[in-house]
C-alpha cells in the first residue's frame, strides 16, 4: 500500500512547514498531557453538581461539564490518558505489525501463514471485535490498548511487507547476500532502515486513528474506566448535551482534531525528510 | 521553416536563477534535417520542449522560437495545443515509459488523429494501422490491439514516430530516439527516419549525444556545450573541420575506427594546445 | 489462470476457517451466557437452567462448532435465540441496510476524493492544493458519529429536508429509502474521503511526472485531458487498495453511525446480538462479514486488472 | 426543438403564477377537511428482544405488547389498582385458598382460537411448570391446583393465602396464551387484545393493527395502527420528535432534553414515575458490607437530591427504602438516615475504617447507572472512601457476575418489577441478605387478604430495610414521557411497565 505522502511542492520550502507545525502542535500535545500529571486547574474528577453546564469562562476556563467537573483539567488529564493509550496500542500495532511484515518479506514459508492470520484479523469487524476483547478482558486501559492495537498488526504488517518486498528486489541485497550476510542481518541493516519513512508516516496516522477509535471504544461504554477522563468519553458523553451545552462537545472534539492534525503533519514531514527520493523530486 | 533567435531558459534555483539554455540560435529549412549535439545536460531537450512549449511552468524563458513566422513563446496554450501534433511531431527517448501503459499502440495513435481532425473511430483506426506499416512493424494488424508492456523497445519507438507522424506534421522533433535502444535495432529507426523525411518532405531536428547518429543522416549540425551552441554548420564541415575546440574534444572520443568511417578529422596530437 | 484462482480459492478457504475457530472460540470464552441475558435481574438458578437447556447450550463446545459449522455450508444458518427467527432472513434483512448504505458513501467519499484529489494534483501549491490538503486533515479528525450528530442537527432538523433518522423500508420504492440513508451515508463518506483525498493526490502527482503524459501533451491533448485520459487511469491502483480497504471497515466499524441515525443495519444487529449474547447471530454475522471483506479484496484484485493491464496477465 | 420566443416573456410569468396555484390547493384541503388522524407512532429507547412477555424478563417487552396485543385474567389499571379482564368476576373462599373466577364469553385470540376455562389453565399451568422459563415463575409458586369445571369457570386453589395474587395475574408474565400458538410468541405474538401483531422488522420497527372483532365493546380503541420505532439514541429520539416522524415517546430516557420538550407548546411532558427504584445493592454476606454500620454510614454519605439532579437531572423521587410513591402503603423514610458525612466519618471510624476503605463497584453501562457510579464515587471520597467503578458489560457479563456468582462489592441497577419489596427474603439473592424477622414480615403479608392489615405489615417490612440497609435506596426513575400536544389518553405513572394504548386518541 502506498504510504499517504503530501508532495512536496517546491523543493523544502513545504516539507520544513509540515514537519515545523507538525513538531509545534505535537510538542504542545505533549507537553499539555505531561503538565497535567503535576497540575491542573482543577482537581478533574472533583465535582460541582451545582455549577454543572456552566459556559466557557463563567466558571473555569472552558466551563464545567454535566457533573460538574472543570472541563479544561479534565481536557489536559484527558490529553494524558488519550495519548498514552494511543501510543501504547501503536506500539503495540507496529513493533507485532512490522515484525510479521518483515518476516513475510523475508521467508516465504512465514509469508503464507502470516498473511492468512492477517486476512482473519482484517476479517473481523473493528468495533465488534473491540466488545467481545472488553466483555473478556474487563474493562480498562490495557483492554483499550489491546483492542486498539490489535488491528493496527494487519495494518503494519501490509505495509512493512509491502515496503520491505520492494527492497529485497533492489540488487544492493543481492550484493549484501553475496557477502555472506544472513537474512535477519539484511533485515536489520538494509531492509528496515530503508522502509523506517514509510513506518513512521503509518505510526502517525495510526496515532491519529487510536485516539478517534478509543473515542468510538468510549462511546459504547469500553474506554478508560471513570473517573479517569478520555477525550473520547468525554465526546461520547456530550453528546446528549449537544444542544444546551455545545461547548460539551467542541473542547474534545477540537483538541482531536488538533492532535490528530498535528500528528499527521509530522508524519508527512518525517516522511519527507526521511526519505530521500521524495525530497529530491521537482 | 522554423528559426529560434538568442532563446535562454532559466529555472529558480536555490541561489538565483540557473540558465540551462543561454542565448541559442538556429534556423531549419523546409526538408531540411538539423543534428543537435552535446553532452547530456547541456540543455538540448530543454530546447526542444521549448519548441513546442512544454516546458514546466517554473521555467522563465526569453528571445524568440518562430514557426513559419508565428512565435511559440508569446502563444496561448489553446493555440500551442494546435500546433503539437499538427505542425510538429516529437519522438521521445525512452520507448519502456513514453507510451500510456492503459492504453493499446492503436489508441494512442488514433487519440493524435481524432484530436484534430473530426475523424470517425474506425477512420482513425484505419489510419493507424496504415501509419503502423509505414513505421514497418511486424504483422500490425495485431500490434495495433496490443499493450506497450507486450512489445519489445524497439517496436514501442516505432509507435512513437506513428503517432507522431500521425499527422504529417511539417517538424518532426526526435530527442535520443535510438540511445535507449541496441545498435541493430538503431539503424532500423534511423532508417525509417531518413526514408520518412526523404518521402514526406518533413523537417528534422534529430538530438543525440552519439556523434555516429547525427553524422549519419542530418545535413547540418549544431554542436551544444553547457546550454551555449558552440559550433554550426554542414554536417561535413563540423566533423572535417571543427573550429570549437569542444567539437574536436567530441571527435576525438569516437573511437577511431568509427571515426574514420564517418570521415571525421584525426584528432590533433597529444599536448595542443586547446 | 485457473490454477491461481484455485489457490486463492483455498487462501480464503483457510482463513474463513480460521476466522469460524477464532469467533467461536471468543465467543466461547466470553463471561456471560444467553439465559443470563435474557433472565436479567429476575434470573433464578432453576430458570437459568431450564432455559440453557431449552436454547441447547448445555452440549459440549466442539458438537455445537461442528452443527454450526455444518449448518453454515449447507445454508441453514440456524435460529437466534433473543429474536427466535432464522438468522439467514434476519442477516439479510440487515443487509439490505448495510450493504445500500456502504455502498453509497462509498460512491460519495469517491465522488469527493478523486475530483477534489486529481485537481489537487494538477496544480501543486494552487487553491485547490490547499482546499484538499485542509479537508484531508480536517476530514480524518472527525470521528464519523460526530459528523453524524452535527448532520441531523443543521440538516435534518435545521433545514427538514432530510429525514433525522430511522429507515423506512424498501417496501416502498427506493425514494424513501435513499433519502434515509443520505445523511449516514455523507457522515460515513466524509472522514473517508478525506484519506482517500490525500492517497489520489499523491498517486495523480507521482503519475503526472511519468513520460507518457508528456507524450500526450505533445500530441496536442490539452492540460485536462492529459491528466484525466493518461495521468488519472495510471493512478487508480494506490486508491483502489485503500478504497479496499476503507470498504472493510465501512461494513464492521458503521455501528456507530447506525446507532445516532437508528438504521437497522449489520453493525447494530452485531452489538445487539452480543448484549444478548446471541451466540448463532454474532457467529454468523462475523461469518458473513468475513464472507463480504473477501469477496471485496478479489473485487479489489479483479479492479487491479481493468485498470491496469500490466497486471492483466499475471491474474 | 422548442425554439426559444415560444416562452416570451408573459407567457412564461403566466406559466410560474399556475404552477405556485396548483401546489397551493391540496396544502389548504388538507387542513380543513381531514377527521382526526387514526394512526401513532410511538419511539422507544430499547427494543425488546422478543415479543412473548411470558418467556422473557425484560420490561421493554410488556411495554410494547401488554394490554394491546395480550390481555390476562386481571389487569392493573393507571392507579395501580386491578380490575377484571378476561375474568369477569371472582369469589374468595374465606380461608383465601379457593379462587374461583367466572370467565367473559365468546372471546377469541387473534388467530380464531377460543378463550375458555381450559385455555386459562393450560396458560396457567405453563407458568408453573418445572421447564418454564416463565421470568416471575416465583409469583405462582403459591398456586397448588388450576381445575377447569366448565368452560365458563376456571378455580384455583392456593398452598397459602396470598393478598397479592389478582394482581400477579394481572402483570404481563401471566398473560393468556393458546397452546397452538404458544411456541411461535417470540416473534409472532397470538393474543386476545385489541391489537393485532401485524409486522417486525428487527432493529427497526414493530407495527400493530386494530382487531375488529375485539370482546371488550366497552373499551372502544380510537386507533387503525400502531408503530412502535426503537429509538437508542437520545439525541435522534429528541430529532425524531421534532421532526414530527414521531409522535409519542413514552420513556425519554435522556433527561437533559426533558426541559425543552416541557417549555414546547407543540408537546405535553408531563414527569410522572415509574416502578424503577434505582438500589446500589451491597454484598451484605462478605466484608466490609457484612458489617451494617459500614452501610448505614456510607447511606449517610449521599446526598439523595444532589445525586438525583446529576444523574437524572433532578427528575425522580428520593426513596429511603425498596417501595414507590406510587404504590400503597408508601413511608417516605429518606430521613432515616439523612446526608450527614460527619456522622458517617465518624460511624465508619467506630466501624474500625477510620483510616480509608477501598472497594469496587461493578457498574452496568446504562446512563443512570454510570453517573450514579461517578457521583456516588466523589461522595465517597468526600468521606475518604475510596471506590474504584469496574464498568461491566449488560445484561449478560454483569448478570453472571452479580447475580449468579455474587463476586461483587457494591453495583446499582433499578428495580423493575412492581411491589417486590419481598426480593430481600429470597435467599439466594445477590444481596446475600439475611433477616428473619423481615422474612416473616413479609410473608404474613403476602398472606394477608385483608388490605389494611397488609399495607400496615408493608411499612414494616419498609422501616426494617430502610434501618438495615442491605442496599443504599436512592432514588425512583422519573417517567419522562413526551407526546404531541393534540394527543391523550396515555398514562402518567408506571405502576406497570406498559404503554396501556386503548384509550390514546387524537384530539383533533
Amino acid at each position: 500500500m502506498r504510504a499517504l505522502v503530501l508532495r512536496p511542492r517546491r523543493g523544502f520550502r513545504l516539507d520544513d512547514a509540515t514537519l515545523l507545525v507538525g513538531a509545534v502542535l505535537t510538542a504542545l500535545l505533549v507537553g499539555v498531557a505531561l503538565l497535567s500529571l503535576v497540575w491542573t486547574p482543577e482537581d478533574p474528577a472533583r465535582m460541582r453538581i451545582l455549577q454543572k453546564l456552566r459556559g466557557p469562562l463563567v466558571s473555569g476556563l472552558l466551563g464545567t461539564d454535566h457533573l460538574g467537573r472543570d472541563l479544561a483539567s479534565m481536557l489536559m488529564r484527558g490529553a494524558f490518558n488519550s495519548l498514552t493509550i494511543a501510543f501504547a496500542a501503536v506500539g503495540l500495532g507496529a513493533v507485532l505489525g512490522t515484525l510479521a511484515g518483515v518476516a513475510a518479506a523475508a521467508g516465504p514459508r512465514f509469508d503464507a501463514v502470516l498473511m492468512r492470520v492477517c486476512d482473519a484479523l482484517f476479517a473481523l469487524p473493528p468495533i465488534l471485535s473491540a466488545i467481545m476483547l472488553g466483555a473478556l478482558l474487563g474493562p480498562g486501559a490495557p483492554t483499550a490498548i489491546i483492542a486498539i492495537g490489535v488491528f493496527m498488526i494487519p495494518v503494519f504488517a501490509r505495509v512493512t511487507r509491502g515496503a520491505a518486498m520492494q527492497i529485497w528486489a533492489r540488487e544492493y541485497i543481492m550484493a549484501a547476500r553475496m557477502a555472506g550476510k544472513g537474512t535477519v542481518r539484511i533485515t536489520l541493516e538494509h531492509v528496515l532502515p530503508n522502509i523506517a519513512g514509510q513506518i513512521i508516516v503509518q505510526v502517525t496516522i495510526q496515532l491519529a486513528m487510536a485516539i478517534l477509535t478509543e473515542a468510538g471504544l468510549s462511546f459504547l461504554g469500553l474506554g478508560l474506566p471513570p473517573p479517569a477522563p478520555t477525550w473520547g468519553r468525554m465526546l461520547a458523553e456530550s453528546q446528549t448535551y449537544l444542544t444546551q451545552a455545545p461547548h460539551l462537545a467542541l473542547a474534545p472534539g477540537l483538541a482531536i482534531a488538533a492532535a490528530v492534525l498535528g500528528l499527521n503533519l509530522l508524519g508527512d514531514g518525517l516522511a519527507a525528510r526521511l526519505d530521500p527520493r521524495r525530497r529530491q523530486a521537482s | 521553416m522554423l528559426a529560434i533567435r538568442n532563446l535562454s531558459i532559466a529555472f529558480p534555483g536555490p541561489d538565483g536563477p540557473v540558465r540551462v539554455v543561454d542565448g541559442v540560435s538556429l534556423e531549419v529549412a523546409r526538408g531540411e534535417s538539423l543534428g543537435i549535439v552535446g553532452e547530456s545536460g547541456s540543455g538540448k531537450s530543454m530546447l526542444s520542449l521549448a519548441t513546442i512549449g512544454l516546458l514546466p511552468r517554473s521555467a522563465r524563458t526569453s528571445g524568440e522560437i518562430r514557426l513559419e513566422g508565428r512565435n511559440i513563446l508569446g502563444m496561448s496554450e489553446r493555440a500551442l495545443c494546435g500546433v503539437r501534433g499538427r505542425r510538429i511531431g516529437m519522438i521521445f527517448q525512452e520507448p519502456m515509459t513514453a507510451l500510456n501503459p492503459a492504453m493499446t499502440a492503436g489508441q494512442q495513435i488514433a487519440e493524435g488523429i481524432r484530436l484534430h481532425r473530426a475523424a470517425g473511430r474506425a477512420e482513425a483506426r484505419a489510419e493507424a494501422l496504415r501509419l503502423l506499416d509505414r513505421v514497418r512493424i511486424p504483422d500490425p494488424a495485431r500490434r495495433i490491439d496490443s499493450y506497450p508492456h507486450e512489445m519489445s523497445g524497439g517496436q514501442r519507438q516505432r509507435v512513437g514516430i506513428a503517432i507522431a507522424l500521425a499527422l504529417k506534421p511539417d517538424l518532426l522533433i526526435a530527442d535520443e530516439p535510438t540511445t535507449a535502444l541496441d545498435v541493430t535495432v538503431q539503424k532500423e529507426i534511423l532508417d525509417i527516419l531518413d526514408e520518412l523525411v526523404a518521402d514526406l518532405g518533413l523537417s528534422l531536428i534529430l538530438i543525440s549525444h552519439d556523434l555516429g547518429v547525427i553524422a549519419r543522416s542530418t545535413d547540418r549540425t549544431l554542436v551544444m556545450c553547457r546550454g551555449r551552441a558552440v559550433e554550426q554548420g554542414t554536417t561535413e564541415a563540423v566533423l572535417r573541420q571543427p573550429t570549437a575546440a569542444y567539437t574536436r574534444d567530441l571527435i576525438a572520443a569516437l573511437p577511431r575506427r568509427a571515426r574514420a568511417g564517418l570521415g571525421a578529422a584525426a584528432p590533433l596530437a597529444a599536448g595542443d594546445a586547446r | 489462470m485457473l490454477r491461481h484462482l484455485a489457490r486463492r480459492a483455498a487462501g480464503f478457504a483457510v482463513t474463513f476457517l480460521l476466522i469460524s475457530v477464532l469467533v467461536f472460540g471468543m465467543m466461547e470464552i466470553v463471561p456471560g451466557d444467553p439465559a443470563s441475558a435474557m433472565l436479567g435481574t429476575s434470573a433464578t438458578p432453576e430458570t437459568l437452567a431450564a432455559l440453557r437447556a431449552q436454547m441447547g447450550l448445555d452440549a459440549p463446545a466442539v458438537i455445537r462448532y461442528l452443527r454450526w459449522l455444518g449448518g453454515l455450508l449447507s445454508g441453514d444458518l440456524g435460529v437466534s435465540t433473543t429474536y427466535g427467527v432464522p438468522v439467514g432472513a434476519l442477516i439479510l434483512e440487515r443487509l439490505a441496510v448495510t450493504l445500500p448504505l456502504t455502498g453509497l458513501a462509498v460512491l460519495l467519499a469517491v465522488g469527493i476524493a478523486l475530483p477534489l484529489g486529481v485537481t489537487a494534483a494538477s496544480r501543486p501549491g494552487g487553491v485547490a492544493d490547499g482546499v484538499a490538503t485542509l479537508y484531508a486533515q480536517a476530514g480524518i479528525a472527525v470521528p464519523n458519529f460526530w459528523i453524524g450528530l452535527l448532520l441531523i442537527m443543521t440538516v435534518a432538523l435545521g433545514l427538514g429536508w432530510l429525514p433525522a433518522g430511522g429507515f423506512p423500508g424498501w417496501g416502498d420504492g427506493p425514494g424513501p429509502a435513499l433519502r434515509a440513508l443520505l445523511l449516514p451515508a455523507l457522515a460515513l463518506a466524509i472522514p473517508q474521503s478525506a484519506v482517500l483525498t490525500r492517497v489520489t493526490r499523491a498517486s495523480v502527482v507521482e503519475v503526472m511526472n511519468e513520460d507518457f503524459v508528456r507524450t500526450a501533451r505533445a500530441k496536442g491533448a490539452s492540460v485536462s485531458r492529459a491528466l484525466w485520459r493518461h495521468a488519472v487511469p495510471n493512478a487508480l491502483v494506490p486508491v483502489i487498495t485503500m478504497l479496499g480497504l476503507q470498504i472493510s471497515f465501512l461494513i464492521g466499524g458503521a455501528v456507530l453511525v447506525e446507532n445516532v441515525f437508528t438504521l437497522p443495519g449489520m453493525g447494530r444487529l452485531a452489538w445487539q446480538a452480543l448484549a444478548q449474547r446471541d451466540l448463532i447471530v454474532i457467529q454468523n454475522v462475523v461469518m458473513v462479514f468475513a464472507t463480504v471483506v473477501i469477496v471485496v479484496n478479489l473485487g479489489v484484485d479483479l479492479l487491479y486488472t481493468v485498470v491496469d493491464p500490466r497486471l492483466r496477465r499475471r491474474a | 426543438m422548442v425554439s426559444r420566443s415560444r416562452f416570451s416573456r408573459p407567457r412564461r410569468h403566466l406559466l410560474r403564477s399556475a404552477l405556485l396555484a396548483a401546489l397551493a390547493i391540496p396544502a389548504l384541503a388538507g387542513a380543513a377537511v381531514a377527521a382526526p388522524r387514526t394512526d401513532l407512532v410511538l419511539g422507544m429507547p430499547v427494543e425488546p428482544p422478543g415479543l412473548d412477555p411470558t418467556s422473557a424478563a425484560p420490561t421493554v417487552i410488556g411495554q410494547v405488547v401488554w394490554q394491546n396485543v395480550f390481555e390476562g385474567l386481571t389487569r392493573v389499571d393507571r392507579d395501580g389498582k386491578v380490575q377484571p379482564q378476561l375474568a369477569r368476576s371472582w369469589t374468595v373462599s374465606p380461608d383465601g385458598l379457593t379462587y374461583t373466577f367466572a370467565l367473559q364469553a365468546g372471546v377469541k385470540f387473534h388467530n380464531g382460537e377460543a378463550f375458555d376455562a381450559n385455555t386459562a389453565k393450560f396458560a396457567l399451568d405453563a407458568i408453573r411448570a418445572p421447564g418454564s422459563v416463565n421470568p416471575q415463575k416465583a409469583l405462582y409458586a403459591v398456586i397448588a391446583d388450576v381445575k377447569a369445571p366448565d368452560s365458563g369457570t376456571l378455580v384455583l386453589t392456593l398452598s397459602k393465602p396470598s393478598g397479592n395474587l389478582l394482581f400477579w395475574l394481572g402483570l404481563p408474565a401471566a398473560v393468556m396464551v393458546e397452546p397452538k400458538s404458544r411456541d411461535g410468541l417470540k416473534s409472532n405474538p397470538v393474543g386476545t387484545g385489541p391489537f393485532r401483531f401485524a409486522s417486525w422488522r428487527k432493529g427497526d420497527r414493530v407495527e400493530l393493527t386494530r382487531s375488529p372483532d375485539h370482546w371488550d365493546a366497552a373499551r372502544k380503541v380510537h386507533l387503525d395502527k400502531v408503530t412502535f420505532r426503537f429509538i437508542g439514541d437520545p439525541q435522534a429520539a429528541a430529532a425524531a420528535l421534532r421532526a414530527g416522524d414521531v409522535d409519542a415517546y413514552p420513556l425519554l430516557p435522556a433527561p437533559e432534553l426533558y426541559g425543552a420538550f416541557q417549555k414546547d407548546k407543540a408537546f405535553t411532558a408531563v414527569p410522572g414515575l415509574t416502578e424503577m427504584k434505582v438500589v446500589a445493592g451491597m454484598n451484605n454476606a462478605a466484608k466490609p458490607f457484612s458489617d451494617k454500620r459500614v452501610r448505614q454510614a456510607l447511606m449517610m454519605a449521599v446526598d439523595r437530591k444532589l445525586l438525583i439532579e446529576g444523574a437524572y437531572s433532578g427528575y425522580g423521587a428520593a426513596i429511603g427504602s425498596h417501595y414507590t410513591p406510587n404504590d400503597p402503603g408508601y413511608k417516605d423514610l429518606t430521613g432515616v438516615y439523612p446526608y450527614d458525612p460527619q456522622k458517617a466519618k465518624a460511624l465508619l471510624a467506630e466501624a474500625g475504617y477510620g483510616k480509608g476503605l477501598t472497594f469496587t463497584f461493578k457498574s452496568p453501562q446504562m446512563a443512570y447507572a454510570t453517573r450514579t457510579a461517578e457521583i456516588l464515587q466523589a461522595m465517597f471520597a468526600e468521606v475518604g472512601v475510596t471506590m474504584t467503578i469496574a464498568p461491566t458489560e449488560f445484561p449478560a457479563k454483569w448478570v453472571q457476575e452479580v447475580m449468579r456468582d455474587r463476586s461483587f462489592d457494591m453495583t446499582v441497577i433499578a428495580h423493575a418489577e412492581p411491589l417486590d419489596i419481598a426480593i430481600y427474603a429470597n435467599d439466594p439473592y445477590y444481596f446475600g441478605y439475611k433477616n428473619p424477622a423481615f422474612n416473616t414480615v413479609v410473608a404474613t403479608a403476602a398472606e394477608a387478604t385483608d388490605e389494611a392489615t397488609r399495607l400496615k405489615l408493608y411499612g414494616e417490612a419498609q422501616g426494617i430495610l430502610a434501618e438495615d440497609v442491605p442496599a443504599l435506596f436512592l432514588f425512583v426513575l422519573p417517567k419522562l414521557s413526551v407526546w404531541k400536544a393534540k394527543l391523550t389518553g396515555f398514562w402518567k405513572n408506571e405502576p406497570v411497565p406498559s404503554n396501556d394504548l386503548t384509550e390514546v386518541r387524537w384530539t383533533e
